[in-house]
């Protein structure tokens, strides 16, 4: 591995196991104790197609993807053809032999090329004709050997992954792809991943869904319910795969709108309540949204963004949905919105918003993407004890106060003591309209001022919360003599600290500014973090720089520039540290 | 146990004298007394039009929410605390028309939870426009020509949706409506009601005196509530006879019943304060 | 008419026809030749509680309600109780002789009281004891009496309301209340409305709703869906009631969702097309909001704002839901949001919207609320010649280029030529998912990058059509040595002009810059009308100031003082006018 | 008139190999040729879903709109411009799931467009979970213990909102699916068919085996299309043998029948330059 550095991108047809075969060498070099980030794209087709993974080894700390790659393992010729350009020197190919397509043109181009008769193998050697899916373990078996890595790590994982028939075969397969590539080829590839030593300490190979999926389950979320949407749907899968184990309520519901008032329910009885989708979903939310807010019911909701407007591009990537969800919703009521940039914060936000929308009693948005729910990464274990479970004033089984229990009693903090339906000696009335203090609906203009105060109060305690706690609303990552101040938000961190290391080994120094907590926005510590700053610059996967504008908005300054990227695709360390320094 | 006085709350009822929701709510009441609940084992689940203002007027716990929502609202509280009687007090274009996704989708899941709906064949609230179940004709502010489609058969839906307990009252049978509700809220799964609610400012059409010149008691007709297809017959039926009563019954197991985790112990009372990730994280590594 | 100014207010239970009667009386002034505002206030039920219409009514223009009456028309007790301390100096009271409650508290108070045995004359004199609605046009024929106005004019307008048996009974109601009047108190009544000249010009007497629909119905409007929600209900009526003399097809479909996807069905078949909602309802169509912004589907929405959040006061006033409108639906795509301020913008801008929607083709919001959506004004007769009708680049019947139609063609200005499907020689696709320039879905991402600045340059586009229009879209009423500017959106407008007139008496004098168009932001505009500003007062209906919000992100500049009221109200002139005069 | 070369586009198919979806789109590409209908009088309208890349693959005017909307857009459609033939394409969840709310209503106004439901009875396009229409027991990565809840019959839901033309097809038939297409496209009204369509990635249940072992035509069992409570117990069979076909037929008149001002001109030919308002600003002076 030179510099510590290896990448490699698996491609191929979708239905071609692609995205499970790029995980698994990936989780095996976690394994062998290296570093990883793998990211999957693919389109929105499940046969056919083409869709890659790509991912980075390392022997330090990895945050992204890199823009080139090391190793492609092409399980079709079209995988060639389009990623070719991207490969490093003396970076290597990993294709059929008899993709014939390939031979006469790309043998000649000075690829350094392992062709493995892939297909071939597994119709004939291992008489799987219709399996042909089991080329993408020949080829990671192959992989294996180019790379001079440990075949055990390999077929470890696939024992564990598969049914003990299928991971048989499969291990078969990876031998003799292995094999292939030892007896034919020379090794005498220069990016090895070579013998790794044991992981120093124990750590997990995962992706957002996943992480936030943990979270959510720590926190002793309850009652999960979705209407499926890509790119959140992996967390119901996890949520479902876990459901009685850990006694919990999955609910595939008929859409969104059910789901948003089912967790509403489930919330108002008394349980921590968890919703996700993405944008088109959330709109149909919008509604149950501010009736959360407005009766006050604690709901987690998690919003994967994807490439608008309306469908989009629905398996991609964006940050465009920002100003939506702080905004979403008529009227006027307190929210939590925060973007968890990598696993890390996924898992952490996620244990930490059901504590939010319970003390506060209202709504919390994880807004999160494509790129961060989607992308695996190795990190370390998280810290359980880090995770406390903090429910507020929650009354429980009796109500024995003198005076008659009001749902909305108005007090300093806003919040009002929360007794669920079966408390004794309490009647609990949640209510979509206005309402006095006993939920009773009400039209009376004083007392409609007071409920609009009482319930945006709590938004100034929350804040104060975060200041006294030290929340990390922002986080700042700094350089010494930065040139200018990167500001930023959700899942461009990981690219961004990637470019930041990339410049700074050219001596150019930039600071970074990640914005965790995007509202109640964190005026003072964004002010903080930018004022000194020789030159702000925005990097946001959208086209209009909605963090400037809520920078402008709460900070009543514009940033200098701002580096848009609204393809679908994330941003890629080199690229964006090119882009960097042309505003510098 | 909860007695009738107990039932009251401080608010004023702002329904038009003589509207068909009074019949309604004292056949509730009387019901809740009859069932012998206590207070904190019930739950009134009411949506946006005269009806939802049930949870203005009745003294017990209550979710009053947006229009159309009563069922997955309901169905969230069912699921979180099954040891709570849910109740969802909804109205025809509250449950027929903005709220229809959800109807037949709750009905099949047999959601443990009665729904009553006030049926009024008109949207009260919003001063009196057409609904999912106006009849065909019905002339109003949004329909000055009258009404051309043929109504929504919201019986012959909850039977084709699997109901598992599907009948129809008249408000202006409170006696009779009332056992209606007894009956479905002991009804171990989805207790469908649909209410005829004379809407007497809006509905020139569908009066008190029409119903009951029309109404007729399916088990005085020796109806047999197990017979779906007859019962889908039934449904059909409306003319000059019209059927209220329970139309049909089954038993079969509830949503509950699906989540093995809920048997011994229901969500709400479930320890949270230190959940153990371990096995998860294990697959991780 | 003192001042020339006279106002009253007309209260009662719901369902007694409190509304009719205050706009009778109303729309009579203006017949009269006076000018005139009335306004409903209503809960929301439909019989019992306590509904009242106050009107002002004078001779030069009025912008809103006063926050005292002249007289108070008292259909039930509890009218004075409520009302009481409305009254102007030598203001009088008109209530029913035999509701008793009254007499031993009220007379001893000094009130001028012609207490008119309204019921009675109902049940005994007209034989009418199942009609007690009946009392509202004894009452009115009492106030004319009182006011010493032409009954004529009043019973006219009966005629022309009821049908013959009802008008007949109605108009002798009047005529015993008008004579009772006369026969038993003296005419020493100080607001006398007298006599009243001819109207010089033609005028109507309209409310914010109809003059949306007159609007609708002059731009051609063919296609108008709708499912009730207050305020809005209204042009619903009005629509139906006009569908067959103007062939069009009204709607009334199964919720929003459907409204707004029928109404985007009927608009890429080729006709304009409309549907209307409030905030609830609104999250229900911002999905497809954004699939207007994508299929580049022109269609005109109109949103008509009540307190919120959630279902709130549903039959009050706010101005809540600004940003949300501005921000709703994932992603970025353009869209118009104009909020008219008076029953004139609400006429000219919503005739202008389908100009704009098929033009752009865009999603257009028009943002109103209940104060100006059921608030009837008197008003000259809208210049119908003002009205142009622009489709823009519609292709009609027949494609004849030699290159293949692609609906999404790429162009400068990013909009593309539009064809119906039943163009003969092109095939039209919208597609809700990215797409090339034939409408087909595309994931690649040079494409999407293209296809999004296509779109959002649009935007560019309308603003320079804006300008180069001379658009209205600040307008700036402005004072000689004027202390302050005011700023602000919407129906606040009326009292706000009401104000400035109080001040400007007291020789205080602010200006008043209207912003009319709220996205895209008239920043060059609202810059220049508060550059030279000593201060600037935002007013607003809500509670976080949305407007000083998109100030501060377009003009980077904090307003200085807020004046914010969010308990369901309007402004009233004199309040609002001492609130300006605190931070002079 | 289209010819079945004229039909193809330039996009590559993308759903599996073998996938149901292939013999509906030569069925409707057939029933298009069949009716012989100009391309400009077509338009696709397509949810989200597998299925909704009928608008990429075929070679009409098309609206690919958003998950569970197709009817409501093709209502618009139809409405502003009658003299199109409109077809909707949806799935399972599309119509049945996120789109329930539509479906009823649209039938029960006799929306004079063709419905085809591509049901595979499975979330297809989102990686295989249920819907509605899954049969109990089936296995996903959202129900990992088999779904629970009994499937929804949209057959049985379509007769009693009054459906004018309801009807099943299988796209391991094309011969015969092609000829519902055309029936219910020819049919004055709502045309609507269900189809089964074999989804042979998640669909490990449905398979064409399976349909194949059970399906017959109920033109051939004589079956009598007029009768709506047999209709229904049709609707109801389901196990070893399963019909497809016309389960029931009635004239009524269409949504566009009940706005008499579109009788002699569609409302995209009408002449907007220059509306008259004077005598509605009449009535408010
Ligand atoms: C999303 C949404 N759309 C519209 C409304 C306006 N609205 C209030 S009540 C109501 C209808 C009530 O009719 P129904 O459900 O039959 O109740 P009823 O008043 O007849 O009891 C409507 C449409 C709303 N509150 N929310
Ligand atoms: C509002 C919304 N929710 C969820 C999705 C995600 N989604 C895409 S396709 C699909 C379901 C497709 O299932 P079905 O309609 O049966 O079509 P199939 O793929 O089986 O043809 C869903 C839920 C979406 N696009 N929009
Ligand atoms: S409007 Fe109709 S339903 Fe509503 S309270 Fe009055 S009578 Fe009852
Ligand atoms: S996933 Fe199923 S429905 Fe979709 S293309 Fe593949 S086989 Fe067809
Ligand atoms: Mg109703
Ligand atoms: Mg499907």
């Amino acid at each position: 591995m030179k510099n510590g550095d290896f990448s490699f991108l698996i491609g191929g047809e979708a239905g071609a196991g692609i995205a499970r075969a790029g995980f698994l060498f990936a989780k095996a070099c976690m394994r062998g104790g290296l570093h990883v980030f793998g990211t999957n794209d693919y389109q929105s087709l499940i046969r056919g197609g083409h869709n890659f993974y790509v991912a980075r080894v390392s022997d330090h700390e990895v945050f992204s993807q890199m823009d080139f790659v090391h190793l492609i393992i092409a399980l079709n010729s079209e995988t060639v053809v389009l990623h070719k350009n991207k490969l490093a020197p003396n970076g290597g190919i990993i294709c059929d032999k008899d993709d014939l397509s390939l031979t006469p043109e790309e043998s000649s181009s000075g690829l350094k090329l392992y062709p493995v008769p892939m297909r071939k193998i597994v119709i004939e050697e291992l008489k799987e004709p219709h399996n042909l899916i089991i080329m993408n373990s020949v080829a990671l078996g192959a992989a294996t050997a180019v790379t001079d890595y440990d075949l055990n790590l390999l077929t470890e994982l696939l024992k564990e992954t598969f049914k003990p028939e299928i991971a048989e075969t499969n291990i078969k397969a990876a031998k003799i792809g292995y094999n292939y590539i030892k007896e034919h080829f020379e090794a005498d590839f220069e990016h090895k991943l070579g013998k790794t030593a044991q992981p120093r300490k124990p750590r997990i190979f995962l992706n957002g869904n996943e992480a936030v999926g943990l979270g959510a389950l720590r926190a002793g979320c309850k009652f999960y319910v979705s209407y499926p949407m890509t790119p959140t749907t992996g967390l119901l899968h996890f949520m479902a795969s876990n459901e009685r184990d850990f006694n919990m309520v999955i609910v595939q519901p008929e859409g969104e709108i059910a789901a948003i008032n089912m967790a509403i329910g489930a919330a108002y009885a008394g349980v921590r309540a968890m919703t996700t989708t993405s944008g088109g979903g959330f709109c149909l939310m919008s509604e149950g949204l501010g009736m959360s807010g407005m009766t006050e019911t604690p709901i987690v909701i998690m919003v994967g963004q994807r490439p608008g407007p309306s469908t989009g591009l629905p398996t991609y990537t964006a940050q465009g949905d920002l100003r939506f969800v702080i905004h979403a919703s008529q009227g006027e009521f307190p929210r939590i919105v925060v973007a968890p940039g990598d696993v890390e914060e996924c898992f952490y936000e996620t244990a930490r918003a059901f504590n939010w929308a319970e003390k506060y009693q209202l709504p919390v948005i994880l807004l999160a993407d494509k790129y961060v729910l989607e992308s695996e990464v190795s990190t370390e274990s998280f810290d359980m004890d880090k995770v406390k479970i903090e429910r507020g004033l929650l009354i429980r089984d009796r109500y024995t106060e003198s005076r008659v229990y009001g749902r909305y009693e108005v007090t300093e903090t806003g919040v009002s003591p929360r007794a669920g339906p079966s408390t004794v000696g309490a009647v609990v009335r949640a209510n979509s309209d206005e309402h006095d203090e006993f939920g009773l609906v009400t039209e009376d203009p004083a007392v409609t001022a007071t409920m609009c105060e009482k319930r945006m109060r709590k938004l100034y305690y929350v804040k104060r919360e975060m200041e006294e706690r030290n929340i990390e609303t922002v986080k700042f990552y700094s350089s010494k003599d930065a040139e200018a101040t990167i500001i930023s938000w959700g899942s461009t961190k990981g690219p961004i600290r990637e470019a930041m290391k990339l410049l700074s080994a050219e001596g150019r120094n930039v600071n970074f500014s990640q914005v965790v907590y995007l509202h109640p926005f964190p005026k003072a510590k964004v002010e903080e973090t930018i004022s000194k700053a020789r030159k702000i610059v925005a990097v946001e996967n959208n086209n209009t720089s909605q963090l400037s504008s809520l920078i402008r908005d709460h900070v009543l300054r514009n940033v200098d520039h701002k580096i848009l990227k609204y393809d679908g695709r994330p941003f890629n360390p080199i690229m964006l540290a090119e882009k960097i320094k042309e505003v510098l | 146990m909860v007695s009738l006085k107990d039932l009251n709350t401080s608010k004023k009822i702002t329904w038009c004298p003589g509207c068909g929701n009074f019949g309604l709510i004292s056949a509730f009441k009387g019901a809740l007394v009859e069932l012998g609940l206590e207070r904190e084992q019930v739950v009134l689940v009411s949506g946006i039009g005269c009806h939802g203002k049930m949870a203005d007027y009745v003294n017990v716990n209550s979710f009053h929410g947006i229009h159309g929502r009563v069922l997955p609202v309901a169905t969230g509280i069912n699921l979180a605390n099954p040891g709570l009687t849910v109740f969802g007090f909804s109205g025809d274009a509250d449950c027929y028309d903005e709220g229809w996704d959800h109807f037949c989708h709750a009905i099949r899941r047999n959601v443990n939870i009665t729904l009553i709906v006030h049926n009024n064949m008109v949207l009260g609230l919003t001063t009196g426009q057409t609904t999912a179940t106006s009849q065909t004709g019905f002339r109003t502010k949004s329909t000055p020509f009258g009404a051309a489609v043929p109504p929504l058969n919201p019986i012959a839906h909850a039977i084709v949706s699997h109901g598992t307990f599907v009948a129809r009252g008249f408000a202006g049978d409170p006696k009779h409506l009332q056992s209606l509700i007894v009956q479905a809220t002991r009804h171990r799964g989805f207790g469908y009601i649909d209410v005829f609610q004379p809407c007497v400012t809006f509905n020139y059409l569908n009066t008190y005196e029409w119903f009951k010149q029309r109404v007729y008691k399916l088990e005085e007709a020796k109806h047999d509530t197990n017979d779906r297809l007859k019962a889908l017959e039934k449904s059909f039926e409306w003319g000059d006879r019209i059927p209220i009563g329970i139309f049909y019954k089954e038993e079969r197991p509830t949503f509950n019943d699906s989540f093995p985790q809920l048997k011994d112990k229901a969500l709400v009372d479930m320890q949270i304060d230190n959940v153990n990730v371990d096995r998860v994280l294990q697959g991780m590594s």
